[in-house]
């Protein structure tokens, strides 16, 4: 849990209640500090608004559930993909054929790894940067903006990176194509193709995220919402990281 | 419980025509009788609780649910629950849900082990050895039916070879010498009292195999060969349906399955291998 | 209210539209065929006689419009949408813009679904469970072109529509809870969306998955549900392949079992506050109906081998699903005999929505009771894809689904309109649906039992033994098209009544029904608190305490 | 055991198919069985986290 503008012992939430259900929940931040400082109480607004730190975690469980779907999304294709690679059928002449010749996979695929772990990295440091209290601290002073310079350095770079990863998968399928691998050509191309695709379109939403983070960073006047994107953004990233990896492994060793 | 025969008759079920059918047939009359009870069961005692007196003694409320109180009381703290105290709670949780429910674990476990049981015996084992080889396939619309002839063995089938207006639906490849004496017709006729072994193949879509006087049904898979085997004991004339929607034509993908005497069998196969 | 709004009330009504234009359709495709069984000669009126293909794509279309259309978008996201945030003392749901985009997708992809009926070759026929390799292929029947291509867009726009306001629905619960709101204190509505959504978003992402790999079979040249050496129409589809239908089967029903709990848990939390609260009475075992709810929703995830015991599973694959299948009908049996409990000596008052929800136990019990029967392999060997199966989910799932419907529209259009719906015509509206439906689908156990399967354009007509069979139910067919076409038109009491409604000037009080939950709290500016757990009755007088009130009950006899 | 494969009515025809595709089916239906239900558990307990 990274440090937020609202020091972490104000939220009592997971602490009481714990044994007797019934306890009556504790009010949500009240005293949140941030940009809602002096008399202006987060908890007096409607549900849902009650200062950045729920705001956050709202986007965050949020982000928990899709992700959640999207995993499911990917354990159907893995499933899929034991089966067809060991199932096979009997030919005319009743001998057992498996048509699923392992497809060779391009080596700049390693290079594309490591420019996605490095890319997750930059993010986190992205992320880590919104919550500087210290720059927090500068920016309600009037000393301009740090988190958003700070921040928007990093997301620069990860985004970058992001795109550097596509290319190399693009490069990838060309070098597959050239090799005269294409998606019909035999039961694990499909699955190689449909892997890397669908796991592109999900990084070209994350780089859709990037961007909209970044325009939040320089649009957005409310240090709150710039957090939220930031922070969700970055999340949404790792685990399509993590999931990459694990989708390399399985393609190179799975196969 | 009526007689079995009245009680297919009130439930619609058709004749029983196969080996393994009565038992079937026992087992899903006593099911649907249950069922029908317990049906009856809880809507009486829904009736009941509707029409009976509303309880006075708070000891008898349904809110007092063993739910234990929390969080701050109003005045009017006990409407709903805490009533009549722990005893009467225990008893109708006791009433209500946990003997009920007992009973009915006991039930569908009870129905459930002697049907895995039926199910185990029909088709976790293989056909007897000896049981005569039929190869059904489907095909849009319409079911073929292949005997392995003299040699007791089918010719292979090539998909290239599929030609039905040539004659041969079936795409078998007579330079196989196993597919020389392969007797292909368009009804499945069968001895009574003699196992049969059903080799279910298709060679389009997914379609049902189903002879509901024999109590059978079983999906020929495109890509897969399915084996199922029953013994059909009295002769006559039985449907054979196709029960998985496969196109246009699948309201009349329907064939014959004749069961016949054993000599009047053994003649018609003469016949057969005559006429080729 | 501004049709672009993102308030969840107008984002609800949306919903409701949607489900209604559908609902309206699929009862007229329901009407064709059913009158096409019982008098195939008689020509549909404009149309012309019933084709085979079309009869097909009549059932094909009735199923997707009713089942994703119906019963997942107007129990979940309809009423959910209208009447969740206020229930958890929310004043929106989580994520407002996202939540009007699933809508509008949603809407969109009924647009696409009803497109495929004027596509060349029609709609689809294949049902909709669209096994492959009938799906696979245009060579395979008319409507299999493009008006599958129609079917599948739309389901996969429907699927993250439906993902998308299901992760909101959840965030919802999870977050927006108002102070006191706790797990014990949740309104039994609101378990039952939680648990829905949560299986939407498990369900619907593994069936985006198999819609996936069909469309690459059918455009890319794939070969992930065609087996090797498939011929269609005369046409060898797939030389070298390691695919299988039984893959599709397998990922279809992952989607398909869940999506019935999705379509009947919202109904089932529905009717035990509704019989709770015209019982003066707490739901009977609360804790227990909570656990139930959740377990029921575990359980069916794991089920779905339970329609593929004929399908080429193997044998020991059929056993172990057939007991996670029979496991379910305990916590399912728990629910019912806890709204018997309830009701146990309570002479509620049966006004409004109180009818159906009883109607609703009814339905429920008849058409869950077949359930453990169909979920014994042997005996499905002989009912599979008969109408036993069509008259169990027909009951349990959408009549049962359909009173649960009627139930909120009855007892929330106070709520939402701030006026009240007849009583009189809420009657004959109940007498009339309830009566229509058993006299459907009770004849149909019949039928099924007699060996009449699914999907038949054509009962009679044909030589063989198979016509013998089949005709022999005519009498019965004639019964269920006529009880159908009773059913349809008991429908009307209802729309005169919302009309009626709608025009009068006569305002509804606050809370008409002394109900305790959240969403009959009158509107205030300062924060919603919640004090204690719904359903606090008095049993001695008419009082009663809601959840917002912090201090003495009201007394209705004293006003 | 086996159990949870494509082509098989009896045991002679589960013999039939190699032991790998049966294996293959048995993991992805625990794959999927078990990532279903583990999602299902986590959303439940995130909303009991809440509470």
């Amino acid at each position: 849990m990274p440090i937020t503008l609202t020091p972490p012992e104000i939220d009592r939430r997971h602490h009481t209640g714990e044994g007797d259900g019934g306890g009556r929940k504790p009010p949500t931040d009240k005293r949140t500090g941030g940009n809602g400082e002096g008399g202006d109480n987060w908890g007096d607004r409607p549900q849902g608004r009650r200062g950045p730190r729920e705001r956050l975690s709202q986007a965050r469980v949020g982000l928990f559930f899709a992700l959640g779907g999207d995993l499911m999304f990917f354990v159907a294709l893995v499933s899929v993909f034991f089966v067809n690679k060991a199932s096979g059928h009997f030919d005319a002449y009743s001998h057992w054929v498996n048509e699923w010749l392992p497809t060779a996979l391009p080596s700049i695929l390693w290079l594309n790894t490591a420019v996605l772990l490095v890319s997750s990295v930059t993010a986190e440091l992205a992320r880590r940067s919104m919550f500087r209290e210290h720059d927090a601290m500068e920016e309600w002073i009037g000393f301009g903006r740090p988190l958003s310079r700070r921040a928007g350095i990093w997301l620069g770079l990860t985004l970058l990176l992001g795109a550097l990863f596509l290319a190399g998968q693009w490069m990838a399928w060309d070098q597959l194509a050239a090799q005269h691998v294409f998606f019909a050509s035999n039961p694990s191309s499909h699955f190689f193709y449909l892997i890397t695709v669908t796991h592109a379109v999900h990084l070209l939403l994350g780089i859709a995220g990037l961007i909209a983070a970044l325009a939040g960073l320089q649009a957005s006047r409310s240090m709150a919402t710039r957090q939220v994107l930031v922070d969700s953004t970055v999340w949404y990233w790792h685990v399509m990281g993590v999931l990459w990896v694990f989708l390399f492994v399985l393609l190179e060793y799975g196969q | 419980m009526l007689s079995a025969p009245t009680a297919a008759h009130f439930w619609h079920l058709p004749v029983d025509a196969a080996r393994h059918g009565p038992a079937m047939d026992e087992h899903l009359l006593l099911n649907l009788w249950i069922a029908l009870g317990l049906v009856a069961a809880a809507h009486g005692i829904l009736l009941c609780g509707l029409v009976w007196r509303r309880a006075k003694t708070p000891g008898l409320k349904p809110g007092s649910s063993g739910t234990t109180e929390r969080g701050p009381e109003g005045p009017l703290s006990l409407p709903g629950r805490g009533f009549g105290g722990e005893s009467q709670t225990r008893r109708r949780l006791l009433l209500f849900e946990i003997l009920p429910l007992a009973a009915l674990t006991i039930l569908f476990t009870a129905l459930g082990v002697r049907s895995e049981q039926m199910w185990a015996a029909q088709r976790y084992t293989g056909a007897d050895p000896t049981a005569m080889q039929v190869e059904v396939t489907g095909a849009q619309f319409v079911w073929s039916f292949r005997y392995p002839g003299a040699d007791a063995s089918f010719g292979t089938t090539k998909p290239m070879l599929i030609a039905p207006a040539a004659g041969n639906p079936l795409g078998i490849d007579y330079r196989d010498p196993h597919a020389a004496d392969d007797i292909v017709t368009s009804q499945l006729v069968l001895p009574a009292g003699r196992e049969v072994d059903l080799t279910l193949r298709s060679l389009d879509v997914i379609h049902g195999f189903a002879v509901p006087e024999m109590r059978l049904k079983q999906n020929a898979v495109p890509g897969q060969t399915s084996h199922i085997h029953f013994t059909p004991e009295t002769p006559g004339e039985y449907a054979i349906l196709c029960t998985q929607v496969c196109g246009t034509g699948h309201y009349r993908m329907q064939a014959m399955m004749r069961v016949l005497s054993p000599d009047a069998f053994d003649a018609w196969l003469r016949a057969r291998e005559q006429r080729r | 209210m501004r049709i672009f709004s993102t308030h969840h009330r107008a984002v609800g009504f949306g919903y409701l539209a949607i489900s209604t234009v559908a609902v309206a359709i699929g009862v007229l495709l329901s009407l064709a065929m059913r009158t096409h069984l019982a008098w195939p000669e008689w020509p549909l009126p404009v149309h012309g006689p019933i084709l085979p293909e079309e009869y097909l794509t009549l059932v094909t279309m009735h199923g997707t419009l009713m089942l994703f259309f119906v019963m997942t978008v107007a129990p979940q996201s309809g009423f959910g949408n209208l009447i969740l945030p206020a229930q958890i003392g929310a004043r929106q749901m989580a994520f407002p813009r996202i939540n009007a985009a699933s809508m509008w997708l949603t809407a969109l992809a009924l647009v696409v679904l009803l497109a495929a009926f004027f596509v060349p070759g029609g709609g689809p026929i294949g049902g909709w469970t669209a096994y492959p390799p009938l799906s696979e292929s245009a060579l395979a029947g008319p409507g299999q072109g493009t008006g599958m291509d129609c079917w599948l867009a739309s389901i996969a726009i429907f699927g993250i529509a439906s993902t998308i306001s299901a992760v909101n629905t959840l965030t919802t619960i999870v977050k927006l809870r108002c102070e006191g709101m706790t797990w014990q204190r949740l309104p039994l509505t609101v378990w039952g969306w939680f648990t829905a959504a949560l299986l939407s978003v498990i369900a619907f992402s593994v069936l985006l998955a198999a819609l996936l790999l069909l469309f690459c079979d059918r455009h890319l040249h794939g070969s992930f549900f065609l087996p090797s050496g498939d011929v269609v129409n005369g046409v060898l589809l797939q030389h070298g392949s390691n695919g299988s239908p039984l893959l599709w089967l397998h990922l279809f029903w992952f989607f398909g079992h869940p999506e019935v709990y999705i379509a009947i848990l919202p109904g089932m939390g529905l009717t035990s506050m509704v019989i709770a609260n015209f019982a003066r009475r707490r739901v009977f075992a609360y804790r227990m109906m909570i656990a139930t709810t959740l377990l029921i929703g575990l359980l069916g995830i794991l089920v779905w081998g339970h329609h593929m015991f004929v399908a080429g599973l193997n044998p020991f694959a059929g056993t172990v699903f057939s007991i996670s299948s029979l496991a379910i009908a305990l916590p399912a049996s728990a629910k019912v005999l806890s709204w018997l409990a309830t009701l146990w000596r309570s002479r509620p008052r049966l006004t409004a929505a109180m009818p159906f929800a009883l109607g609703f136990v009814s339905l429920f019990i008849t058409g869950g009771l077949s359930g453990p029967i169909l979920a014994q392999p042997i005996l499905d060997e002989y009912l599979h894809n008969t109408f036993f199966v069509v008259a169990h989910f027909h009951l349990i799932m959408a009549m049962a689904g359909v009173f649960g419907l009627f139930c909120a529209t009855y007892y929330w259009f106070p709520l939402l309109f701030g006026r009240m719906l007849s009583e009189r015509l809420g009657k004959v509206h109940f007498w009339g649906t309830l009566l229509g439906a058993y006299a459907t689908f009770l004849p149909m156990h019949l039928t099924g039992l007699a060996g009449e399967p699914r999907h038949y354009a054509q009962l009679n007509g044909l030589a063989g033994p198979g016509t013998t069979l089949l005709e022999s139910t005519q009498p019965l067919q004639v019964h269920i098209t006529v009880a159908a076409i009773f059913l349809a038109l008991a429908q009307i009491p209802l729309l005169v009544n919302l009309l009626r409604a709608w025009r009068s000037s006569k305002k509804a009080e606050p809370n008409p029904w002394n109900a305790t939950t959240m969403e009959w709290a009158p509107e205030s500016e300062e924060l919603a608190v919640v004090y204690r757990e719904p359903c606090e009755y008095s049993v001695t007088d008419e009082s009663f305490l809601t959840q917002w009130s912090p201090g003495a009950a009201i007394n209705t006899e004293a006003e | 055991m086996t159990f949870l494969q494509g082509c098989a009515q009896c045991l002679d025809s589960t013999r039939a198919t190699p032991p790998a595709v049966q294996a293959a089916y048995r993991h992805a239906i625990y794959l999927l069985g078990g990532a279903g239900a583990a999602v299902f558990a986590a959303g439940a307990w995130l909303l009991r986290r809440e509470r």
